[in-house]
């Protein structure tokens, strides 16, 4: 069933992006120790210091952003992740908003159809930047449900705030299904069997980014 | 955590600011983006060879800069690795018109920063090829995961190229050069206790009075193991007979062992290990042509060491000898 | 206690195996009594330089053996100085016919048993000067005490009179090269931990998650003073102070400036160290000419560092950048 | 008033010696980890383990021995220490002996008196080779008062063992005076004020030398 189409509803804006931007930056900031301690366990102690640098780093950036392209402003987030973050977590969140602001491109301000169709773009960049296939325990577990249930939402037609409530259930749902799951890709992959057990903190980290966005946009009024 | 740092934040420009004044007959070091050059760079002509990871490997990769080794290193974060940012300044700075070898260990991060970085290079018409270490045998090597890691091999084929690029040869020669190192050398590491990411704060693992990790990589990432301390013999066994298995190296075969110390291994106790390293190898027939002991790629505090072997031939033994001067490998200059 | 040993009482003999064996083609390993000589030894008409001490302090002093350094070492057990037999016997093996200059540490063992040493040659005809180290501040310098410690300033002295002596000086000025380096030098150390001596089994001393201790030997020996951790900053400040102080080194001087790991510290943190040290002399007019920063003078496993600085002059400097082939310094050839 | 010179008393003999010297190691042995225990404090951990070192050395060389000679025997023991205990201990205890070795050359048999001109010359050996006066808090504290009381019970006629118990005591006194003592020789000189407090291991083998010596040769008949 196509989604309906009654009318152009706006349903994130410029500031309601940059309110996305800096509640994730702050959400990791708070989060940076156990996103570390989950890297310890499986990695090598770094996910948390990453991400936050990297988010440390936007924040900065942001401060200076005039312009109302919500395009551009994610470009910038992107471009800032991949020169700062470094590691895996670099080019994967770096990738991620890279093409949410390619997906939006010039515009000032997005309907949920914008919004199922960036995140879509995001997750696709994730995968064809790092190979991960769901169920190799990395982020793409968190993210590929997050993304499904969004676009099932939107076009099931629920309200938008809803739309992201579930995505960040899915992801959060995926987040956890991570633990029992043997790593086969990145750091964590030469544990082998002894990676099982634990979470994978990049999924964890983008259940943190869906988590935000519900938080943050999801009481936007439809 | 008692480590000899200021800020655990400001741990890597700090340390290149001592990298900077302490070597700057050697190399010029950059600030934002980080990366080390060769005072002489570019050199025209020459292919350039452009290396890199998360920092906490000292000597590795800055120290390898200069004559006979590499062009260019870029630092990343502790434990993780640079940003295509770093590569693409370093790329440009080395690239002398004969083309750059970026040489990436096989971790996630460092190879798809690298890549993204080859991208924006060759997307500006520098000529770049990639070449990936991954020659640790602790590691299953499979279609289906990240594949082998990264380690001992880099310190040697970083020397070995280098000294092909010294020579003049083409692009193509120097990535086969690479490429021969990677196929003929295999590595395992052991930890007899965890590092600790200054920025963490805590150590990485917890081991027991009476444990060790075998088969550990050189992040404090833990190892495929946990066992009971042993005598060094036992463990160069350990470590020994799966890296001899792998390639296979066989009786006849001249190698370059190099026995590698974590960072808080002592001198004292590396030499009893290639002690017990050379008794295996002659119990097996293998002859060691060429022998490297001490701290060359580390992981923080760690104690612990890693073993690697090269199967040598006329051409590896005589670019091993070429000279080299670079602050944490230096001979025959 | 984690080691990479096997058994305590062999670590000396074990290690040296692994010496000889991987550097064979500069030194030559005596066991019983236990020795180091250069490849070739004696070295007709030059003035033989031999040092020794305990062992734990790699690659003092058998790493240093070789030329433009010393042509022998005696290792004794760890942090055991050697006994007079060996320190005959490598004289003998090195006396080329123009004199030995035995370098020792101002450690009382070292002292009485190089005395005896030098009474035995001395008996036999060879003609035999002795030089004392005692260049650690952070021993009170007494008539009616054991005088300061021998540390850091080993290191430099075997390298600038081994130089001296590649030259072929007479006997005369090589000691006069030694007691010039030692007139002009001065050090301090630090720990973060103990170190455990193989046999003992356990550390030397306990040290708490937040303690340090100020002014340690290189034999694990409690220091002069505990102290709260603190920011390198601050400890580099605590160690340099009193040394620049000391001779005392002032503005326009020009030093060799030495930032030594204690053996478990990484290259990271030394290069920190040597920023701050850098930093204080800039504040204090005196230049850095020459550095030389790593693990050279090393107590086990201990994690921590030393600070040496020699005043320089073109004399100094210019043995300093002489060759040197051994197994532990190398440069220049 | 000079000794009473009534008859020569063989006192010693040389299988006397060699039982001294055995049991001598021995209590070396047991007493390996407390020496190195008391050099941890203030010193570098390794009193105890030198001297089991040599000890063990020397009764390789005693199975071997086949002369009467006492003083050869003593001079073997004493060049076995010289050349496998190193540090400190190795010259002290070494010229110590080769200082009693070189008292008795020649001797078969040992007088009470000979014993006192032996024990006189070790201690005499090891000032002049170590430069160390009382209260320095090394080993000559405990080796003066035994040979002043050794000397004073012998010219004072007190039978053999008497003679031998007394300079145990002396030297155990000894010992325990270096505890408060700041050190001012050695590798204990290090410390400073920081050396007081602690019992010198020197001092302690030493004494544990002079108490065997009063075990296994005061039981002698006189
Ligand atoms: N190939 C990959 N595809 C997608 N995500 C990946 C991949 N490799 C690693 N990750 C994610 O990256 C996370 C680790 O990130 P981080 O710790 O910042 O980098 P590094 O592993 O380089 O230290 C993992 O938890 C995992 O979710
Ligand atoms: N100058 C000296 N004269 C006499 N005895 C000394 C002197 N210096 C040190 N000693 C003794 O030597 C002991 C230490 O011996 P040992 O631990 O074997 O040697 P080292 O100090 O070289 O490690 C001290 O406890 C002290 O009794
Ligand atoms: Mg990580
Ligand atoms: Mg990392
Ligand atoms: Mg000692
Ligand atoms: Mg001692």
């Amino acid at each position: 069933m196509p989604p309906s189409q009654l009318e152009v509803v706006v349903t994130v804006t410029h500031d309601d992006v940059v309110r996305w931007i800096r509640a994730f930056a702050d959400v990791i900031a708070k989060n940076k120790d156990s996103l570390t301690d989950l890297d310890s366990a499986i990695g090598d102690a770094d996910h948390g210091i990453n991400m936050n640098r990297g988010m440390t780093a936007v924040l900065a950036k942001l401060d200076g952003d005039g312009s109302a392209d919500i395009g551009a402003l994610l470009k910038t987030v992107g471009m800032t992740l991949v020169s700062s973050v470094g590691g895996a977590g670099g080019p994967l969140y770096g990738t991620l908003f890279l093409r949410l602001g390619a997906a939006a491109a010039g515009k000032e301000e997005l309907t949920d159809q914008d919004w199922v169709a960036m995140v879509t773009a995001g997750v696709e960049g994730v995968q064809s930047r790092g190979k991960a296939e769901p169920n190799d325990k990395t982020m793409v577990d968190a993210l590929i449900p997050a993304r499904d249930a969004l676009a099932a939402a939107v076009s099931a037609g629920e309200p938008f705030g809803d739309a992201l409530r579930a995505s960040a259930a899915a992801a959060e749902e995926g987040m956890k299904a991570t633990i029992p799951l043997v790593a086969r890709k990145g750091r964590a992959s030469y544990l082998g069997e002894r990676s099982a057990g634990h979470q994978d903190p990049g999924a964890t980290s983008s259940w943190l980014l869906m988590r935000t966005a519900a938080e943050t946009l999801g009481d936007h009024e439809d | 955590m008692k480590k000899l740092i200021n800020d655990p934040e400001n741990v890597v420009r700090e340390e290149l600011s001592g990298i900077a004044r302490a070597h700057g007959d050697l190399v010029e070091v950059h600030i934002d983006p980080h990366y080390i050059v060769r005072t002489d760079a570019p050199v025209q002509g020459k292919v350039a060879l452009v290396s890199g990871g998360g920092s906490g490997h000292e000597p590795m990769h800055g120290g390898f800069v200069g004559m006979g080794m590499l062009d260019a290193a870029c630092p990343g974060e502790v434990f993780t690795s640079p940003t295509p940012d770093q590569m693409e300044a370093a790329t440009k700075a080395v690239d002398g018109g004969a083309g750059v070898v970026h040489i990436v260990k096989n971790y996630t991060g460092d190879v798809m920063n690298f890549e993204m970085a080859a991208e924006l290079c060759r997307s500006e018409g520098t000529e770049v090829e990639s070449v990936l270490v991954d020659d640790d045998v602790a590691v299953q090597d499979s279609l289906y995961t990240a594949g082998r890691r990264g380690v001992g091999a880099t310190v040697l084929m970083e020397k070995i190229a280098g000294a092909a690029a010294e020579q003049r040869r083409p692009l193509k020669e120097v990535v086969d050069v690479c490429r021969k190192v990677n196929d003929n050398a295999r590595s395992m590491g052991m930890a007899l206790t965890s590092c600790t990411v200054p920025a963490a704060g805590k150590p990485t693992f917890e081991l027991g009075e009476d444990e060790m990790e075998i088969g550990i990589g050189i992040h404090g990432e833990p190892g495929r193991e946990r066992r009971k301390v042993a005598p060094v013999h036992d463990i160069v066994e350990m470590m020994a007979t799966p890296i001899v298995d792998d390639l296979p190296f066989k009786s006849g075969d001249q190698v370059l062992a190099f026995v590698n110390g974590m960072g808080g291994t002592p001198l004292i106790e590396l030499y009893i290990v290639f002690h017990e390293l050379a008794s295996l190898l002659d119990g097996r027939g293998i002859g060691i042509g060429r022998n490297l002991i001490g701290p060359y790629i580390t992981s923080l505090e760690m104690q612990g060491c890693s073993i690697t072997l090269l199967k040598l031939d006329d051409e590896l033994t005589g670019l091993w000898d070429a000279p080299v001067k670079t602050p944490g490998l230096r001979w025959g200059v």
